[in-house]
């Protein structure tokens, strides 16, 4: 199967629109999830891309561009990877395991986005002093170009060399890695859990990680992650319900002492 | 509209109405190292400075400055920041710039710690890591998760504006309060679906068995019998633990995991070697 | 199968019987789910007396004659219902389907009932006044002609013209009908549930509603009601301890005032 | 018995106890729109009354009169009032009627609510909703539970009357608050085995299945990919939603039901239809 | 099969050293649980010894020699016990079966070696006397010969006997009491359960016990003990955070007035 | 190196880890009925009297005499108790052994209740409940758990030492506390897991099945119905009911269960019999 290049500029253009998202209104098309469902979607596969997606998704759970951190790119990673995984027919971990090293090579484009907005921010500063408001309106919106370039332009070029590309790995990957790539892609969702664990309280709160990691370990078949939940749900609601019910009247500022305590707790740094 | 306002206010419905539009848009477009969102922030409320100072250049180039200035926080939580500060600056209608600006830096750092808890790691595990495990059993319906999420998150950042305009200063104390309650509640939820996440979506085959006599032992079949997903909270917690470490990266410990599995997917072949 | 005219006068004496365990004892022979069983029993196919009598006890579950309000008699019901559903050999949905309408006419007998007794209130009154309290005693006693009689006497008719009205229907009902009702017959015990949740304090608890379903949902085959049940006293038990341990001594008369508030929110009317 | 009295008591332990058997068994024979349990009511205290008042026809026509006046509480309940009732009437001896009815209906509205949650409410669910389940699996062993429980209920209607005689005018403040603790923990319970109702007994087969391709989607076994039980939870949290409607009576709701049952079951015709 | 004489010898040590550990470090070695197995590993049949240990594990679990209390000395009793299943070839319960009247019998050696003792404490009140440290420390070291004896000795005539004693409970142990014995040994860990529930604090956390029970009764194939550990130790991490959170401060004294209530409550007196 | 000393200390590290082994090794060796551990305590101490009293031979005797005295208390928490008294003893060189006394006889009693539901009663369910469990299953890895566990508790007893010494006489107040605080969570999570080993280990076949028509009733299946695992609760909670009674010993209990034991496994055959 090859690309037609309308499908590559499709693909471009969402990247695109998904990239302003991600800035914007953040409805889910910037998530790798979306990325590799609609290139399946489009290439006819959309197994594999959920798949490739899913898996990104959860490697990516715990890290956010807190701060302004760049982050791998694994939105322009899942595209390319689903196009990669169907136009090879290796299946959803060989396109993972290309998806990982190109995301993580893109980070550096997101980079550079963040320092060419520079550019902009400094003409507003010089419309600004001459009261020029249209000028600053003008130079944020400008902001849209490297944002979207730096996307747009290496999903371009991923898809358009894919078919070389897939060729020379496949003519040159060994066994024992593809083996091996299957492997670490069913574990790599340890990655987005571990460092969401570093974020959330999870010291004082461990007794609720422990209760859904139980009930979805022994639940069987008719466990679904809903019903966790659902669980998790009612369990939040019984917190609040005893915290209304139970929790005596706090002193002058001591509940604020005591949030603070906690956050201290879990401040933990991770450098992307 | 608050108590403090002495004057008949001048922003109405639509002009906070539209101001939340271009804060939903612009605030993150032009985001840059130096400034980070303040091109975007002074973009936000320009219908408010063009309003308020159109006939005034002095006090627009002043009021375009100061929102030029560095600003950076939970783009969901900025809208109340942008709401309080419309209703601050309506009332001293640039008198005073050294307020707003303390306004918004004051607000900014701590509504950044809480809006990234709740509207960032807590509320993407949720959409997300149940969109993501819908999506690894091959449904794709899963992705309407997050897209209906989505829009109650725009509904309620489009609500922000208002609370944020009507409650202005107060804003730390009783709405903060609220906030932490929620947080606190969206945090125990959230560790009970990551929790349950983990045996449901890492799931490694590890082929090993020993041969004791005539019995086949699979070595995984055997550490299930102690608990089912023991494999996978064994990973999770190893990886848990490496990030405490000192230099330790998400990207090294990525580097980490992947040489695991490669050992873990050949284990059958390493064994034979000895 | 036709019914033996023994069968009927015994059926219609326990209909009696039951209306009178209502008033009083209240020992469960008033229950559909009794109604249904023991004509199933006499019938010789207790199995679907139960299956009648079953989904109509949970239709009525919320259903309860608080401040003398009159309910549908699904007592008759049950044992017109399941009578009909042997006789016709068309299983429980069927009866159910018959056992509704019945059951809904009736509530205008029990109406009469409570009317007609404002006679001996009356009778009362006079011996009242002469110090007649053995009249007093008798009209009291006398009570119990109106009640018993408004529901043997639509059971005994009932049960007597069953044959005809059973073929009638047989020829009349359509099929699509026929696969309707059962669909509804599965989905009606939804009122008496909902009904109840309008009376228990959902808003407050609504966390332990949460629990027992996901538990019953997702548990799987050796999941049962009675060991829901025991989580559910569990978690009451729970509740209790954290109330005792740790609830800040109250201030004069607060509690009153917290529990008037509950109350509020979860009166709500419903008409029956 | 209680602190109040100062002569030798007339009543004896035989007399509550029949007392409480009339209650039982009495009080609601001749209910009526005028006096509801009125009648029975008086027939109930008769006993005692005939003992205080045999011998005095006046003091036996104005209590006869007295009590036969309006009267409504939860029966299980009656039986602590109808025991206060008789402490008082032996101290007062016919003396204040006023103070008696004060009594009776004074307690009967408290009484009510907390007895029609407990006793009725709650109660039901707890004993009929496992009989009923299990008479839905053929089982009719279940009907044991609400015969136990029963009888269960009558002993404790029967001590309620000597609760009653011996606590006196004090059965609201003491008492009272020890009733609403067992009925929030009823209620804990109530709505846990209520929620586990809903998948354990609402069963509909939704006839709906798509074909993509090759692939036949179930409706009904997608939809429980989610969570098994969703379609039930849905009908009940519908139903619940319509109740709070107003103008909504559970009669209308039983026809709504009625309709979407027949609708659901021929839905496989219906879409065929388009 | 027979025991060789080394075997026997090695075992014998074996509980020598067992009841050392007992008295010392208390690692494990002095439990049915060890007994059972070490006997099964030497004599090439482990898994008896891992049901018969197991099983006297189990009833034994709330038996403890509080204050000094002389207990069935089940540890001697699975060695034999699980010697004799072996030499028998008759499974587990007969061993279990064997066991139980063994470690009864020698609940007798226990308080003799207590009793021994006492010729050492005055030996050493002796030596205090005139300020011989050293003979007070040799004293207690001397302590070491009535306890090891007190196993050792029981252990050693066990395993040498047993072939005859083996023969001759084969040719007069009735069916049906082989039959009994097998149901019998399935229900005894309810022994050392109930025995237990005495000593914990039931009353006030029977509700965790609830939630254990159901959990494993409904949980499935898939559950196992480690899973409910798990929930057990989230729940009491749960009710140590609200206690951390909603505690009201306690007033002077009050906490340890509360604890003897509960105290109280538990103390119930059993005589093993 | 508590606030009470005055003087440098003579007693190092090297004595307290001495006095722990000692401890650990030599504590019970001794028992008997007449003084209990005392014998094992002097025993234990002898180290640090060696270093404070070598050359004073009378203070020698009575402190020998003295540590001969009766004791008796938790094993593991006796640890608590020699370090506060070698604290006392290195401060008090001998002035006064009624303190010594006091602190050892003070602190035996309630430590002995604590100790004995944490680490004997509580800490023995965990570790050997589940390697029984596993052990019922024939895997023999379990023995690992008490195995760990035990070397931990050594850890601990070996800490306790170190803590007495420190605490000094302050150790039944702020350490009582935390040791309750501990057991308590320690006995939900005990009782936990001993409801879960009812039907996990009390697994009774009972043979009886009745013949109703066509159809045959296995008397355990139907039980089951109601909820998996009832015979044995119903086993325990009998158990339970019957220690509570008078002249109930565990031995009797256990000649109950083997009666009930050998009807139930021959009650197809009894029944027979009618
Ligand atoms: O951390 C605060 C804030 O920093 C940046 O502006 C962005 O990355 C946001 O997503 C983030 O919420
Ligand atoms: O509501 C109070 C009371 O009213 C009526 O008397 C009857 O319907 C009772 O069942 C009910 O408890
Ligand atoms: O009860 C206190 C204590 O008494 C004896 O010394 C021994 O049996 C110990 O195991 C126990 O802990």
């Amino acid at each position: 199967m090859t690309l037609s290049i309308g499908l590559i500029i499709i693909l471009t253009l969402y990247v695109g629109l998904a990239q302003i998202d991600a800035l914007s209104a953040q409805l889910g098309l910037y998530s790798p999830l979306f990325g590799g469902m609609i290139t399946g979607l489009l290439m006819g596969n959309i197994t594999i891309g959920l798949l490739v997606g899913g898996t990104l998704q959860l490697m990516i759970l715990g890290v956010a561009t807190y701060g302004g951190a760049s982050v791998p790119d694994y939105l322009s990673g899942s595209i390319i990877g689903t196009a990669y995984a169907i136009l090879s027919a290796k299946g959803a971990q060989y396109g993972i395991g290309l998806a990982v090293p190109i995301g993580l090579l893109l980070t550096q484009l997101d980079v550079l986005a963040r320092m060419s907005n520079l550019f902009f921010q400094h003409m507003a500063d010089r419309h600004a002093r001459t009261g020029d408001y249209r000028g600053v309106e003008r130079a944020n919106l400008f902001g849209i170009i490297p944002w979207t370039l730096s996307r747009m332009i290496p999903v371009f070029i991923g898809l358009f060399f894919g078919n070389s590309v897939v060729n020379l790995i496949n003519q040159y990957m060994p066994a024992w890695l593809m083996l091996g790539l299957k492997t670490a892609g069913a574990i790599l969702p340890a990655l987005g859990i571990a460092i969401l664990m570093r974020y959330l309280p999870l010291k004082k709160f461990f007794a609720f990680f422990i209760i859904g990691f139980v009930l979805m370990a022994v639940g069987g078949t008719n466990m679904t992650m809903m019903a966790v939940a659902l669980i998790g749900l009612a369990l939040a609601a019984i917190y609040m319900l005893f915290k209304n019910e139970f929790k005596p009247a706090p002193a002058g500022g001591s509940p604020a002492a005591r949030t603070k305590q906690n956050d201290d707790d879990e401040e933990v740094e991770i450098d992307d | 509209m608050t108590e403090e306002k002495t004057t008949e206010p001048v922003v109405t419905r639509k002009d906070l109405a539209r101001v939340a539009r271009r804060n939903i848009f612009g605030l993150q477009l032009g985001w840059n190292y130096e400034k980070m969102q303040g091109l975007g922030y002074c973009y936000t409320v320009l219908p408010i400075l063009k309003k308020l100072y159109k006939d005034d250049p002095d006090k627009m180039k002043a009021a375009l400055q100061n929102h030029l200035g560095f600003f950076n926080t939970t783009p969901a939580m900025s809208h109340l920041i942008v709401g309080a500060n419309t209703a601050l600056e309506e009332k001293l209608k640039g008198s005073d710039q050294d307020a707003v600006t303390g306004l918004k830096t004051g607000l900014m750092g701590p509504f950044a710690g809480v809006g990234d808890t709740l509207f960032v790691a807590i509320y993407r595990t949720l959409v997300f890591s149940i969109a993501a495990y819908l999506a690894l059993q091959g449904q794709a319906v899963g992705l309407l998760i997050p897209l209906i999420a989505g829009f109650v998150i725009l509904y309620i950042r489009y609500k922000f504006t208002f609370i944020g305009y009507n409650q202005g200063q107060r804003l730390t104390t009783e709405f903060g309060g609220q906030l932490k309650n929620l947080t606190e509640a969206a945090a125990i939820l959230g560790l009970t679906v990551i929790g349950a996440l983990i045996p449901a979506v890492i799931k490694p085959v590890i082929p090993l068995a020993f041969n004791i006599g005539k019995v086949k032992l699979d070595f995984q079949t055997l550490l299930n019998q102690i608990i089912p997903g023991i494999i996978p909270i064994a990973i999770v917690l190893f990886s848990y633990w490496l990030l405490g470490k000192k230099k330790m990266t998400s990207t090294r410990l990525l580097f980490i995991l992947l040489a695991i599995g490669i050992i873990l997917g050949n284990l059958a072949n390493i064994v034979k070697l000895f």
